[in-house]
């Protein structure tokens, strides 16, 4: 899914037309962005720290509560309290995504680096089997990794990640053909620089400098894919604190206990529109350093 | 390729003669107490069901509750049941067992055809009996159903003799069955691909279009005049057409049914059921399945469970009562008794069933899990105590996972590891097949006691040709099974409860299985929907006499 | 570079697309077929309904010998090309019906939806990055904000947050897929709006670009309205890279469609593939894998078809 | 005459077709300080005013101004504004939509992006038409193609539907220019008509423009460049930091230029200026180079307020030391071609010889597509020969590999036309002057790596402490990346980063096309003291002649590939041979 090489197009893209209109000040939504990201990251390594409940505990007694001041995001049909598990489930989720980032950010790297470095007959084969890749378009990839390795978290991550990479490989070509032509590169060999160092000091730094954006956007994107998956009874299963899982157990109840989906699939939106406000402002901020 | 084994809710008749057990509440309108003005003739009436869609239309291949469901809309069978649960004629207008109760007469109406136009006769009969026992079918739940019969005989063109190897007390609500209803012999020689897309039958209804993945199209079937004994008028339905539609997400199916796109749906669930019942604009069906309590079976054939107490200790560390109470808002009751409420002869325990953690420690002590590892679980020898319990997804209601959820966790406090594996069905089959499992929640429906000689005679341990098995919980009581095969032979009523009686409390008492409620079969239909009722055989819906009052 | 340059004869160049596209479609036959060999399990007991079935060996082999998977490797590898040449995509293990016919009947379903909803989130993109680039910094954050928001929006959270809003709350619209055209506004709405985001980030810069640039102001000066600069300019500059993007969009659009035909119970190429993955039907999975890379391939060529319409600049390269 | 407000010298009577007094126009707060403060002037019809200034000077914010264009958030007040009459102060967005194009006309730069790329460029031209007439299309496309004649571009029917990608740059120059005039206004504003554009070009453009002021039309000619305007220009307006500060008959003003900014940018014409002879103003003392090119223009003008008003000549150049060849830089029959999409071969560079002599200057010229910046690259090695050798220093260069040719690499400095585009985005100007000098030092003889790459090594600082100073760059740029500093600055920062392994040779790819005529002067200045301090030998490739001829001691002229011509500058200059050189020269745009 290209979602990635799309948001990167949109960041990279607008480092190619040297478009310098933007200020360098943080703008409020950056600041917002930062916060929220802060909070996401907390509530991934110390979630007792953010919510100090335990997330299976279930109180039956309470089930169904609508948000309130103990509850502040209501409470599940087992009476676990969806605040407490919203906030654990961040872990699961921001792993989930981060690992399929990883998968295909790795993968992607690997191809696009000998695609771009070795050229020739290397680029001709890579590039034809990306084309092909790209014939699995959106979710279809992963949904051929889960049919063969069935059901699963950490299939659906590996799904995730696989079906991103063709997106990342492209990027990472493409983006190393321009610096090897880029005039800097021949300057560089003008001044009597040689490939290695090349290489080493102008090449490798400005090819891989966007991963960073990169993988900034794409964990925005693996978490809503991945959720997904977890939504269609594919990827984590309940009653694990997953959002997407969360999401999925609550759309039983959607007509009655609508604070079910709202907060975890709320959180869903949060992480991605944060990841790409966070992967813009990054991008912004290498470009005008 | 066959069917995969009795899926969803199979059922299997029995021969008692239960007093009626189904329960019509909400504001159904009641076959003999019809609604307000005269009924419509005309309409289309649009059912969205929450269960899977079937592989098959022919009941009689494999045998689960959605091919129920669609079956009885335009198949019939020998014999039907009122609601005091006594056995009423349909396509059979008499019946006779012999003196030995070896063998059984049907006098059959000479006045039904098929749909495609050939009679109903006992040659048909005859070929419908032979198709469900032969093994190319895939039949399981007819099969089963019918596995005392030995042969048929045409007496005459109205009636039709069978034999049986032994005597067999619940061969008639075997036959009341939708699985065992009855198909033209020229639409079931078509062979079994074209059998499956449009089974030929004498119901209200003939099959008009199978858009897979869509929707079934049923129209009106014109001469149609064979209803059963207890149908609320006579000639055929009132309503043009029926759409069926499968609509898997429960609050898709809700909100179409309260935006008026659909007019009944089932498999309800508790909030909407709740919701429905507060206000006037949908009404509200309830009827339980008959046969087997929903319940957990805990495999006493090995693992943790092969010892009663642990059995015991798992039982009493499990707080279902909290769970049925807050996840079925009450629209479910706690059950204590390895029947359905809707068996007369069920027997409820509900002190054995009681949530009790210190007692279940207790227990867990004197069988030598003493030790506590670091989570807080029980350890005998080093080893955990662990609870396999692998989950179909396909066959359990999302309020049921919640439930195991909360089983879990309650049952964590006593110490026990309850480790839930949701699957797919196939791999859940595979998982009971090969014995990977403690425990397992398996839901069956039949009418009267005799499931509990297919849930817990040791017989049930080996597989039936479809490869399935019921006997989950791998009970292996020779006193047991005695008690069991007496009572199916058994025709005397008082008798035959006292056999039951003394049978289910040795299933009880021996910890076999943790009861948690009916089977829930919840219908929702739209204020405008007259007439619809459950049949009181398997409690699927029957459209016969609905109309639409709009 | 002055002199015109000399195009590429269309023939050759059609053939060469054609041959890339036969190429693909036989990698991705191969790959498929490969990768499900992957499956743990015996095929054979997959067709009999899985692990759970404990099929007998006689049916097994009956099974292996109708499917020829008693054949050698690649002798299967190319009946199952010459099957796929001749358009029979094999038969279901679960529907017991022919997958070339099946999925056919699945794909028009689909491709109303995805037609749509591309034409409505073209709509709700335009409108939107039109409006907030006709000046004001307020409205080009609120924009841009908003195409942020939507592109993020995950399918099966918005078509939820659509049945509870527009079914429940405001009763105003069916929450399933009827045959109306009523009940396609929501499935269609759900896999619009995030289209749309996404076409609204990748429209707003060029939009902005051209609004700026040169040609703009030369029509300025010529007595253009601004309305006219938009939509005789600076429009189309702004739909180029958008248009280009159209295989990702018809990506995305199967990707939603698996989740909005589920929740609104519509039938469809994306349901059938669901319910396929999850009950392992694989003939049918591999049916609908290869429907839709034909379908991709053939959007590729059409967007490169549009592309050198709207874009003449690159019938030169 | 007085110099405000600028009255026609001479002109039919009637209102005149432009007037403007007191034009202020701003941006921003209002407290901000306005781009153009209080400028007046006037044009008549049949006359040619130019408005002449550097890049910010508030010219570009005039013209724009004056067709009601200066943008949203532009203050614009005046005492008067007056097309032909009717005043336009004031008027709604409707009624200047009626006037633009019917009143006046506007024609900007690079009609490669002013006309949509997308659009052919006939509907282009009709634009003008459909929005101010009622023709119908037919009647429409027939006025395009009288219209396409008018400025000289025959074939209207083929180009008309052609787009401006597909076009010469002076022939969608011509079709940018008919469709300004398509109404006929009786105001043309041309700004910047022909930057961008090779002399010859530029030269059929002016003359265009020419005709159609003949024709009646009043024009407004705006520019950086003195010599492009005062071939067509009747009088000119010197703008600087928004105000009008000179102004006058064109060769009065040229002739003798009174306001030191006007002086300044008389002196930086290079055309005719003999070789070695300052163009800028002395710069001011001390290395603190002013940051932006506007202030740089400003400081000029300041010091040159002091200073001699015209160009002065310099000390003769440094001997150059006598070590090694006299040939620095050889080519021999030097052959490069491509091959085209359409598969036939193009040949970018057909038999190319020529010889650099040390401490001298060779400038090759030639217009766009003439094979130059190819000659470049092959003389960098950035690309082998087809046939044909570059030897340096009297060794093999092209002929041998990367490998063997690296040490050679040092001698030979290369400047490049796009000098942001040649540094590495990630490299503040430390750091790219810090990895140059590296390669410069010693080697640590453990690693063969350079020895001054610390970031603290002192040496290494001091090294990159003189370069700076040799540019003329403060060192408070020092931490700024290329993207943050002026043309200008980037350019001296690229001069510091070629001489930073103090090479023999310097390449110099259009080191001065991207700058304005200002700083275009400093950077010439720069290298010609370079050359002398240093005894640089240069190759100097440029497509403007003027330019060459300033800095060259040779001079090659390319067309198609090839060297037509080759001499000694002066008698180059003096006694052109070849008709192409002549037509070059001619077209060339000097001081009268």
């Amino acid at each position: 899914m290209s979602d990635l090489e799309l948001q990167a197009e949109l960041g990279l893209g607008a480092r190619r037309q040297g478009a310098t209109r933007r200020p360098r000040r943080i703008a409020v939504a950056e600041g917002l962005a930062g916060a929220v990201a802060l909070f996401l990251v907390l509530s991934a390594v110390m979630p007792q720290l953010v919510a100090p409940g335990d997330p299976l505990a279930i109180d039956p007694l309470q089930a169904f509560q609508p948000p309130s001041l103990p509850h502040w995001f209501g409470t599940d049909e087992s009476g676990r309290d969806l605040y407490t598990r919203v906030v654990h489930g961040t872990g699961n989720s921001l792993l989930i995504g981060v690992l399929a980032t990883t998968i295909g950010l790795g993968l992607g790297v690997l191809l696009g680096t000998l695609a771009g470095m070795l050229g020739g007959f290397v680029d001709f084969t890579v590039n034809r089997v990306l084309e092909v890749l790209f014939a699995f378009p959106g979710l279809l990839l992963a949904l051929l990794v889960i049919l063969i390795y069935g059901p699963g978290v950490a299939t659906a991550t590996i799904a995730v990640g696989l079906s991103t990479a063709p997106g990342y490989a492209r990027i990472i070509r493409a983006q190393l053909v321009q610096v090897r032509s880029s005039a800097f590169v021949e300057a560089a060999t003008v001044q009597g620089l040689t490939p290695r160092r090349i290489l080493a000091r102008h090449i490798l730094p400005n090819t891989l400098a966007p991963l960073l954006v990169l993988a900034t956007l794409g964990v925005g994107q693996a978490i809503v894919w991945a959720t997904a998956l977890s939504y269609l009874g594919l990827g984590a299963q309940p009653p694990a604190a997953e959002w997407g899982a969360m999401l999925s157990a609550g759309r039983t109840y959607i007509t009655s206990a609508w604070w079910m989906s709202f907060f975890p699939g709320l959180f869903i939106v949060l992480t991605a529109v944060t990841a790409t406000t966070l992967g813009r402002a990054i991008e912004r901020r290498m470009r005008h350093a | 390729m066959n069917t995969p084994a009795p899926t969803r809710r199979a059922l299997v008749a029995v021969a008692a003669l239960a007093v009626a057990g189904l329960v019509l509440t909400g504001c159904t309108a009641e076959p003999d107490a019809p609604a307000t003005g005269k009924p419509v003739v005309g309409g289309t009436l649009t059912y969205a069901s929450g269960d899977a869609e079937p592989d098959c239309l022919d009941p009689h291949v494999g045998g689960n509750y959605p091919q129920a469901l669609t079956g009885t809309q335009f198949l019939e069978s020998l014999v039907s049941r009122d609601t005091t649960g006594t056995i009423i004629p349909w396509l059979a207008s008499e019946w006779s067992e012999s003196d030995d109760g070896l063998a059984w007469e049907f006098t059959l109406r000479d006045d039904v055809y098929f749909s495609d136009g050939s009679p109903f006769d006992a040659a048909a009969v005859q070929a419908n009996i032979a198709h469900l026992q032969d093994p190319a079918t895939g039949s399981s739940t007819g099969y089963l159903a019918l596995q005392k019969v030995t042969g048929t005989e045409a007496v005459s063109a109205t009636v039709v003799r069978l034999t049986l190897a032994e005597p067999d007390s619940a061969l008639l609500e075997s036959l009341s069955q939708p699985w065992l209803a009855m198909e033209s012999p020229e639409g079931l020689a078509r062979g079994m691909e074209e059998n499956c897309a449009a089974p030929v039958g004498t119901g209200p209804f003939v099959i008009k279009d199978w858009v897979k993945q869509d929707a079934i199209t049923f129209v009106r079937n014109d001469t149609y005049d064979s209803p059963p004994a207890d149908a609320g008028h006579e000639g055929p339905a009132y309503l043009e057409k029926i759409v069926w539609r499968f609509i898997p997400e429960s609050a898709s199916r809700y909100a179409a049914l309260q935006a008026g796109e659909v007019d009944v749906i089932d498999n309800a669930q508790p909030d909407t059921i709740v919701q429905a019942d507060k206000g006037d604009s949908i009404q509200h069906l309830d009827a339980p399945r008959p046969g087997a309590a929903n319940r957990i079976e805990l495999n006493s054939g090995t693992g943790p469970f092969t010892d009663p107490k642990v059995r015991e200790a798992f039982i009493r560390s499990a707080n279902v009562d909290d769970g049925v109470a807050s996840l079925f808002q009450g629209t479910a009751k706690r059950s204590s008794s390895a029947l359905s409420s809707a068996e007369a002869l069920g027997v409820s325990r509900p002190k054995l069933f009681e949530y009790d953690p210190k007692a279940a420690g207790k227990l867990l002590d004197s069988a030598g899990w003493s030790e506590t590892d670091a989570d807080g679980y029980r350890t005998r020898d080093g080893k955990r105590l662990t609870v396999r319990f692998p989950v179909s997804t396909n066959q359990s209601i999302p309020a049921e996972q919640s439930l195991f959820e909360q089983i879990q966790a309650t049952a964590k406090e006593t110490g026990f590891d309850v480790k839930i594996t949701p699957m797919d069905l196939s791999s859940w089959y595979g998982a009971l097949g090969s014995g990977d499992y403690d425990a397992v929640s398996a839901p069956y429906t039949k009418v009267g006691p005799d499931v509990l000689r297919i849930l817990y005679h040791s017989d049930g341990i080996t597989p039936a040709p479809s490869g399935y098995f019921a006997n989950h919980a791998q009970v292996n009581d020779p006193t047991l099974d005695e008690l069991l095969t007496e009572a199916g032979r058994e025709s005397d009523a008082g008798k035959r409860k006292a056999l039951y009686t003394e049978a289910q409390d040795r299933i009880l008492e021996g910890f076999y299985v943790l009861p948690l409620y009916d089977q829930q079969n919840h219908y929702l239909l739209g204020a405008d929907v007259e007439g619809a009722r459950a049949l009181p055989t398997v409690s699927t819906p029957t459209f016969y006499d609905a109309w639409l009052s709009r | 570079m002055a002199e015109p340059v000399r195009r590429t004869p269309a023939l050759r160049r059609l053939a060469a697309r054609l041959g890339g596209a036969v190429f693909v479609l036989w990698a991705v036959a191969t790959l498929t077929f490969f990768a499900v060999r992957l499956i743990p399990g015996d095929p054979a007991e997959a067709i009999l309904g899985g692990p759970g079935s404990q099929a007998s060996a006689e049916a097994l082999a009956s099974v292996r010998a109708e499917y020829g998977l008693d054949q050698p490797i690649l002798v299967q590898y190319l009946a199952q090309l010459g099957r796929l040449a001749g358009g029979d995509l094999g038969r279901s293990y679960a529907l017991k019906l022919d997958v070339g016919p099946l999925v056919l009947s699945q794909l028009g379903g689909t491709l109303v939806l995805a037609g749509l909803a591309l034409a409505l989130a073209w709509l709700i993109a335009l409108a939107l990055a039109t409006w907030s680039t006709r000046g004001g910094r307020i409205a080009a954050r609120v924009g841009s904000g908003l195409e942020i928001v939507a592109a993020s929006l995950p399918h099966f959270w918005l078509a939820t947050a659509l049945i509870v809003l527009f079914s429940i709350w405001l009763g105003v619209l069916p929450p399933i897929s009827t045959p109306g055209p009523a009940g396609l506004v929501l499935p269609v709405l759900t896999l619009a709006l995030p289209l749309a985001g996404f076409l609204g980030q990748i429209i707003r810069e060029p939009l902005l670009t051209a609004l700026e640039s040169p040609f703009v102001l030369s029509a300025l000066a010529r007595g253009e309205s601004a309305r006219g600069v938009r939509w005789n300019h600076a429009i189309r500059h702004a739909a180029i890279p958008a248009i280009s993007l159209s295989g990702w969009a018809f990506g995305s659009l199967i990707s939603g469609a698996v989740v909005v035909e589920t929740v609104f119970a519509r039938p469809g190429l994306g349901r059938t593939l669901l319910n396929a993955v999850t009950v392992r039907d694989v003939p049918v999975v591999i049916g609908v894998v290869m429907v839709v890379a034909v379908a991709y391939i053939l959007m590729t060529l059409l967007t490169d078809a549009a592309t050198r319409i709207a874009d003449p600049r690159t019938r030169a390269r | 005459m007085s110099a405000h407000p600028v009255t026609p010298a001479a002109g039919p009577a009637g209102p005149p077709a432009l007037r403007v007094r007191n034009l202020s126009v701003g941006f921003g707060r209002s407290g901000a300080d306005p781009v153009v403060s209080g400028i007046s002037f006037e044009v008549a019809a049949g006359e040619c005013l130019a408005i002449v200034g550097e890049s910010g000077s508030g010219k570009s914010v005039t013209a724009r101004t004056l067709l009601g264009l200066a943008g949203a958030d532009a203050r614009v007040q005046a005492d008067e504004m007056s097309i032909a009459g009717a005043s336009v102060l004031a008027l709604s967005e409707a009624s200047w939509r009626r006037r633009r194009g019917r009143d006046v006309g506007l024609v900007l730069q690079d009609a490669l992006s002013s006309l949509d790329p997308l659009r052919p460029v006939g509907r282009e031209i009709a634009d003008s038409l459909r929005l101010h007439t009622t023709l119908a299309p037919a009647e429409r496309s027939s006025r395009v193609l009288e219209l396409l004649d008018s400025v000289g571009l025959p074939d209207g029917e083929l180009r008309s539907r052609q787009r401006s990608g597909e076009l010469s740059g002076g022939q969608r120059q011509r079709a940018l220019i008919a469709s300004a005039i398509a109404l006929d206004p009786p105001l043309l504003i041309a700004d910047e008509p022909t930057t961008a554009l090779d002399v010859t070009v530029q030269a059929q453009i002016l003359e265009l423009l020419e005709r159609i002021k003949r024709r009646g039309t009043a024009l407004i000619l705006i520019s950086h460049d003195l010599a492009v305007v005062s071939r067509i220009a009747d009088r000119v307006a010197v703008m600087s930091n928004g105000r009008i500060v000179e102004t006058g008959p064109t060769h009065e003003v040229l002739g003798r230029p009174r306001h030191a900014e006007t002086r300044a940018m008389v002196a930086a014409v290079p055309a005719g200026k003999p070789r070695g002879t300052l163009l800028a103003a002395p710069r001011a003392a001390g290395p603190a180079a002013p940051a932006t090119a506007a202030a740089a223009a400003a400081a000029a003008a300041a010091s040159a307020a002091t200073s001699a008003a015209t160009a002065t000549p310099r000390p003769a150049r440094a001997a150059a030391p006598d070590i090694g060849p006299a040939i620095v830089l050889e080519a021999t029959g030097l052959t490069k071609g491509f091959r085209m999409p359409g598969g036939t071969r193009l040949l970018a560079v057909d038999d190319v010889s020529f010889r650099l002599e040390r401490g001298t200057t060779l400038g090759i010229v030639g217009e766009s597509g003439s094979g130059k910046t190819t000659t470049a690259r092959l003389v960098l090695a950035l690309s082998a020969p087809d046939h044909g050798e570059v030897r340096v220093l009297g060794r093999p260069w092209s002929s041998v590999s990367e490998q063997d040719r690296r040490p050679l690499r040092t001698s030979v400095g290369a400047i490049y036309q796009d000098a942001l585009g040649s540094f590495d985005p990630r490299l503040s100007v430390r750091d790219i002057l810090r990895h140059a000098v590296a390669l410069d030092g010693p080697r640590r003889p453990d690693t063969g790596r350079p020895a001054l790459f610390g970031a603290h090594n002192g040496e290494a600082q001091a090294r990159v402490a003189e370069l700076l100073d040799r540019v003329r760059l403060s060192p408070a740029l020092l931490d700024r990346r290329p993207l943050e500093l002026s043309g200008g600055q980037r350019q001296r920062v690229g001069i510091a980063r070629a001489l930073a392994s103090r090479p023999q040779i310097l390449v110099c790819d259009e080191p001065v096309s991207a700058l304005d005529v200002g700083v275009q002067a400093q950077v010439l200045d720069l290298l010609d003291e370079l050359q002398r301090e240093l005894a640089l030998s240069l190759l100097f490739i440029s497509h403007d002649l003027g330019v060459v001829q300033h800095v060259s001691d040779r001079v090659a002229v390319m067309n198609e590939g090839r060297i037509v011509e080759q001499a000694d500058a002066p008698s180059f200059f003096a006694s052109p041979t070849h008709p192409y050189t002549r037509r070059l020269l001619s077209a060339v745009p000097r001081l009268p």
